[in-house]
């Protein structure tokens, strides 16, 4: 089981809570697990999404596994110069 | 110039030094091709009518009479630009950012275009296309864009991120909201809160050469586009996209680039000069003009900033809290929050809070800019930080490296942070022989600290060994600073031969997988990444092709050198094969010996600077001279320590130049009115002193070399740093960027309120 | 359109003749009707120094400078700074001390600073500095350039 | 679009007094190219008057100097004569642009192209410059400060041209001097200027003095009052304060991209204090 904090911007889907359990041992495990049960963040997804696990930022790599009792966080997908 | 490596643990051969760059000669001799610098058979000159108006509807164009003058070849509206976005509206707002759609958005909003056989025949057929505009009220600041009964500029547009989610436009796309912990709490345990409003114009990238492309499409659907970009691969996609198009049918060449930092990360007349192409059946040129690059590329964003800090008389923050409002421009983005995100990052906080805004206003839409977002909200935190340290009388060094953040800090976007970059950064600035140089009567002394995440993506990578042994890299990242350099050291650092025997180039989108754009820093992150992978992949084969020579089994095979080595006694009479050998002899062991890699580079590392400055202000005049200036920056690894210097200096001198003097200024009638680099002042030669820079080698555990990005964070600290020291030097907080000089005289004879330590 | 124009003159020690509007300017001439395009439109204004070349000796903008006014005028651009062969000492420099990064403001940098080589051999870094301020760069904040046009000023004086 | 480039100044006038349409003289075209360039203007015919032998070079008459029409502002400095006679004229002639300007732009362009921020302008008001022109009707010399009338206005008739500028012979203890305020080091347009111009009468007493403030007003500001405040003084500190409140008193600016009101004119006042000790030390004080 995987605790995932949620951006503010993202809490909004899932009822204000600021983080939600979820099962998961991959990124898109854990992504699509997150639409299943909040569908309105797919939009949010598609927009761009990044997910930190342990303080290491992953943008892309959907098969990223996520270690049990990780820290992970959903932020949004950033752009640079 | 200094490159300590005292972090490093990896050993290298070859890394690390600093041979001359391959595109060299070219670019000294003017042999180099840029995206104006090529020609086609046939080819028409394409020009853009542009919207004079800031905000207006569009209820006619006539273009009969420009269609009627001979010469011309085709004439577009976005009536050739049908949306074929399918509800995709970021997509239909690309589009239409391209070429007005009913609307004119901004002072410079494409409206119509033209093919013609010469420049004069275009222009003048510009002149014959009338458009019956009717003016709308418009807004130009972020503050006012935000009042109620403001203009609005994108009428579907609601507030995302306020609950319940509103009915009514607003010209508020999005607020955000980033930290953890009891803000109001936190301050109530402080001895000293300083809190302040703080202001930012708007910038541009000014690189020196303006888009230009050269556009080509067939009747049959298949077409090519020459064009200054940092990101061919994502144009083609955008542009397929936009033009229906298929992907594999436009072959993308990036030129050489002329500057981008992060303005040729989106396309802007690229489509047009595509579908002008594909009107006319001939190839169409288009190149911007200094004026056109001004008004209607995309230049980052004005800013509005609140900061409130809380400190104890010892010098802990006990809670930090920051409002942003970041104006996108006419288009919904996410530079708000980036700012938000990015605003406390260089702290441990117990108690935080950042909420950011992303704001429409009738001024072009925003790119990024170079660690997009961070400068101006480092502008607002670093300066207040240097307030509180005034007010609990310590020193603004000591006071920040006892709040900096460090390894397991929970960061002020989320995430706990690895091994990082600010204490050693602040320790070498708080040591720097900067620190104990003489200052002068009017003269003042600043620091400052920044941030910025970097990131690499999707990255594919060729690694292609002639018969002579000599390497051909191939990769899709466009070099925008010298990356050629960088990854042909790492390909010779993994083969183990000279760098001289590699030779780098950019290949076009036909010949090479998708590469994400050169942006968040990445080029040498994720292409040196996906180098070193491809690398070892040829000498898994090389090893290979060796056991064949030798019939032994290639796990009795190592490479060493330059060279495969037969392991074990029992072979000890085979001699070792040079890369050269065994590329003579791949004919007859298998043929071309080539190593690749795709991959998802992620794991960038998050990247910290603090600046040191010094500067000398006229009290009469205003005028403010930048003496000294010191960069310290972690880069991981430096693997061709002239061009992480020059990334450095070059940030560093692009702040110096929006800290002073650079400003977007519009007038009443939310027109652009410095369109130009007269008026638009990019610090010349004259203007700056030598930009010392000491590098740290900080290794980044996500890349086995530990390279960061480099390039963009060094832009994040200048302006508060700047700010810092022109506040000592003139005895007044300056709360303003630019801080120009009617701002700071204005500042020195009206107190601006306060005195610059409260 | 209006009537072309004839003009003769010397580009980089070769005589050429070309016909052009007279609304083309120097840098037009040079980039679309000789391809010379080493000199670079940035501004179109006068205002980055990206087209340098000299004309007679002087140092111009050919953005401002009429294509038609050439005429029996001698032009050198970044494309005559080497002879026979080899590098001249600034475009070296330029090379070894990393002065360039995107390149695109580099030949008119080369062409101004030969400019003031060929009148101050011995320039201080702040002669180095304002004879170079009408070349703008973005990429290097200008460190390694002063640097570059120091090092070839010494290397040049060596070799007199 | 027609160019002509005559090779006598009677011709030039000619050529344009017979124009139709919109007529330009092209010198050294640093401002004529980039209008040109922008729209902002559509000749129909423009002169150009580099071909004509009396334009290019700057001669001595009387102990005073002509410069022609076409010699570019670099020129100015190399005449070691020139610059020795009106320093602060050469300066401000100097300050123009890069060294690529420096290399085409000339003084008469820089006056007739009436802008109000011309670097040169005051510094040739202040020296007393004169400016001949040549028309149909023949000559005439006139006060450079005649030739502006108003923001890109002159008063220079159909088929008139500026030929040359004419300094007269420095009265002896005469010393000259001009300084602009930009943002930056260099290549910006001055966002205010100041140039002065003294003779100084026995015990570095100042006997005469002539300032001319650039743009603070839609011409060149010609500040009596401010001369008058030093004259009789040795330039002391009260003189000194009471030229810069006079010049403040004659400022008539306007806000603009590139400055404001109350910084132009609080500007121009430490600009004249300025320019004002550095003639003053010229003239021998």
């Amino acid at each position: 089981m995987i605790e995932v904090q949620l951006s503010a911007s993202l809490r909004e889907f899932a009822g204000g809570a600021a983080s939600v359990a979820v099962e998961a041992t991959t990124v898109r495990e854990l992504l699509r697990k997150l639409v299943e049960r909040y569908p309105r963040m797919q939009k949010r997804f598609d927009e761009g999404i990044a997910v930190s696990i342990n303080g290491e930022i992953f943008r892309d790599d959907r098969a990223q596994r996520i270690p049990e009792g990780a820290e992970v966080y959903l932020l949004p997908r950033i752009p640079g110069g | 110039m200094n490159h300590d490596q005292s972090f490093t643990n990896q050993e290298f051969k070859i890394v690390g030094t600093r041979p001359p760059r391959p595109d060299g000669v070219d670019k000294v001799t003017g042999r180099a091709r840029y995206g104006a610098d090529v020609s086609a058979p046939g080819q028409l000159v394409g020009l853009i009518l542009r919207s004079p108006h800031a905000h207006a509807k569009i209820k006619k164009i006539d273009t009969s009479k420009a269609e009627k003058l001979p010469g011309v070849k085709a004439v577009i509206t976005s009536a050739d630009l049908p949306d074929l976005t399918k509800g995709d509206r970021s997509q239909l707002d690309i589009l239409e950012n391209c070429m007005a759609r009913g609307r004119a958005l901004y002072d410079g909003h494409a409206v119509a275009a033209v093919a013609a056989v010469d420049a004069e025949t275009a222009r003048k057929a510009l002149k014959l296309i009338k458009v019956d505009y009717q003016v709308l009220p418009h807004v130009t600041d972020v503050d006012e864009a935000m009042k109620p009964g403001a203009p609005i500029v994108q009428p579907h547009v609601r507030t995302v991120g306020v609950n319940p989610a509103p009915t009514k436009a607003s010209n508020v796309s999005q607020r955000t909201e980033f930290g953890h912990g009891d803000v109001e709490a936190g301050f109530k345990r402080a001895d000293v809160i300083v809190e302040r409003s703080y202001k930012t114009e708007q910038t541009h990238q000014g690189y020196i050469e303006p888009h230009a492309c050269l556009a080509s499409v067939g009747p049959d659907g298949q077409g090519e586009l020459w064009v200054t970009t940092q990101g061919h691969f994502t144009f083609r996609n955008v542009c397929a996209s936009l033009l229906g198009m298929d992907v594999a049918k436009l072959k993308v060449t990036s030129s050489e680039i002329g500057g981008g930092f992060g303005g040729k990360t989106h396309v802007w007349m690229e489509p047009v000069a595509l579908a002008l192409s594909r009107k006319a059946n001939r190839p169409v040129k288009v190149v911007m003009t200094r004026e056109e690059v001004f008004r209607a590329t995309g230049p980052t964003c004005s800013t509005s900033i609140d900061v409130k800090i809380g400190a104890t008389k010892d010098g802990r923050i006990t809670a930090a809290r920051a409002e942003l409002r970041y104006q996108d421009g006419a288009f919904p983005s996410i530079w708000g929050m980036l700012g938000a995100m990015t605003s406390f990052a260089c702290y441990d906080l117990e108690n935080v809070k950042a909420i950011g805004y992303d704001v429409l206003v009738n001024r072009p839409k925003v790119a990024a800019y170079r660690a997009p977002s961070a400068p101006m909200a480092a502008f607002a935190v670093e300066s207040t930080i240097d307030q509180v340290a005034v007010q609990i009388g310590m020193d603004p060094v000591d006071f920040r490296i006892k709040n900096a953040a460090k390894e397991g800090t929970r960061a002020s976007y989320g995430p706990t942070y690895g091994p990082i970059g600010i204490g050693p950064t602040l320790l070498a600035a708080k040591n720097h022989p900067h620190m104990k140089a003489p200052l002068h009567k009017n003269q003042g002394r600043g620091m400052a600290c920044g941030f910025w995440f970097n990131f690499g993506g999707q990255t594919c990578t060729d690694l292609n060994i002639g018969v002579d042994g000599t390497v051909s890299l191939t990769v899709g990242t466009v070099d925008v600073g010298g990356s050629r350099a960088s990854l042909s050291l790492i390909a010779a650092e993994e083969l183990g031969i000279p760098y001289e025997k590699v030779k780098c180039t950019v290949a076009d989108t036909a010949s090479l997988g998708h590469n994400d754009t050169t942006e968040g820093s990445r080029g040498t992150f994720s292409s040196g990444m996906a180098t070193i992978y491809a690398a070892r992949d040829a000498i898994r084969v090389l090893k290979e092709r060796a056991a064949k020579q030798w019939e032994i089994d290639v796990a009795d095979v190592t490479w060493r050198n330059g060279r495969a080595v037969a392991l074990k006694a029992e072979h000890g009479n085979l001699s070792e094969l040079t890369l050269e050998e065994l590329a003579a002899a791949s004919p007859r062991t298998g043929g071309p010996i080539a190593g690749h890699n795709e991959v998802v580079a992620d794991g960038a590392g998050v990247s910290f600077a603090t600046h040191i400055c010094d500067v000398e202000v006229d009290p009469e005049t205003g005028y403010t001279k930048v003496i000294r200036y010191t960069v310290i920056q972690d880069a991981g690894k430096a693997i061709h320590p002239d061009y992480v210097e020059g990334q450095f200096q070059g940030a560093a001198a692009q702040g110096i130049g929006w800290a002073l003097n650079e400003e977007y200024v519009y007038g009443k009638d939310g027109r652009l009115q410095n369109p130009g680099f007269l008026d638009y002042r990019i610090p010349v030669c004259s203007d700056l002193p030598f930009i010392d820079t000491q590098i740290l080698e900080i290794p980044n555990p996500g890349h086995p070399y530990g390279v960061r990005g480099v390039g963009e964070t060094s832009i994040v600290p200048p302006l508060a740093a700047i700010a810092n020291a022109v506040s000592n030097a003139a005895g007044v907080r300056l709360t303003h960027i630019p801080m120009s000089p009617p701002r700071i005289l204005n500042a020195i004879k009206n107190g601006n309120g306060k005195s610059h330590a409260a | 359109m209006a009537q072309g124009i004839h003009v003769s003159m010397t580009i980089n020690g070769d005589s050429v003749e070309y016909v052009c509007q007279p609304r083309e300017t120097l840098l037009d001439v040079l980039r679309d009707r000789l391809g010379l395009t080493g000199a670079k439109e940035g501004c179109g204004t006068g205002d980055c120094g990206a087209c340098s070349v000299t004309l007679d000796g002087r140092l111009v903008c050919s953005c401002l400078v009429l294509g038609a006014e050439a005429e029996g005028k001698s032009v050198t651009t970044v494309e005559g700074l080497s002879t026979n062969g080899t590098l001249h000492p600034l475009q070296q420099k330029f090379i070894e001390h990393a002065a360039l990064q995107c390149g695109v403001c580099t030949p008119g940098f080369l062409v101004s600073a030969k400019a003031l080589l060929d009148r101050n051999p011995d320039p201080s870094e702040v002669e180095i500095r304002y004879a170079l301020a009408g070349n703008l760069c973005r990429c290097t904040g200008y460190d390694k350039i002063v640097r570059a046009v120091d090092a070839a000023a010494k290397e040049l004086r060596r070799k007199a | 679009m027609q160019y002509a480039a005559p090779s006598t100044v009677k011709e030039a006038a000619g050529l344009l007094a017979k124009a139709k349409g919109s007529a330009f003289v092209l010198a050294g075209g640093t401002d004529l190219l980039v209008r040109l360039k922008s729209g902002l203007i559509e000749p129909d015919l423009v002169v150009d008057i580099k071909r004509i032998p009396s334009m290019q070079t700057i001669t001595r008459a009387a102990g005073g100097f002509r410069i022609g029409a076409a010699v570019p502002c670099v020129a100015l400095g190399e005449n070691a004569a020139l610059k020795k006679a009106w320093p602060g004229v050469v300066e401000a002639a100097n300050l123009i642009g890069s060294d690529q300007v420096q290399g085409r732009c000339t003084i008469v362009g820089n006056l007739c192209n009436a802008s109000p921020a011309a670097d040169s302008v005051p510094a040739m008001v202040a020296a007393g410059a004169k400016a001949q022109v040549v028309g149909p009707k023949g000559r005439r010399t006139i006060p450079v400060e005649d030739v502006v009338v108003g923001p890109g206005k002159t008063s220079l008739k159909k088929g008139e041209v500026v030929e040359a500028i004419t300094l007269g012979k420095p009265a002896p203890k005469t010393g000259d001097a001009y300084l602009r305020f930009i943002p930056r080091t260099e290549m910006d347009i001055a966002v205010v200027s100041a140039g002065v111009c003294l003779t100084l009468g026995p015990k570095g007493v100042v006997k005469k003095a002539r300032v001319a403030l650039g743009a603070v007003g839609p011409t060149v500001v010609v500040a009596t009052e401010a001369a008058d405040a030093i004259v009789g003084t040795k330039l002391d500190d009260a003189a000194l304060a009471a030229l810069a409140k006079a010049c403040e008193a004659a400022c008539k600016p306007i806000d603009d991209k590139r400055g404001t009101i109350e910084f132009r004119t609080e500007v121009a006042g430490v600009l004249a204090r300025r320019a004002a000790k550095i003639a003053y030390e010229r003239a021998g004080g």
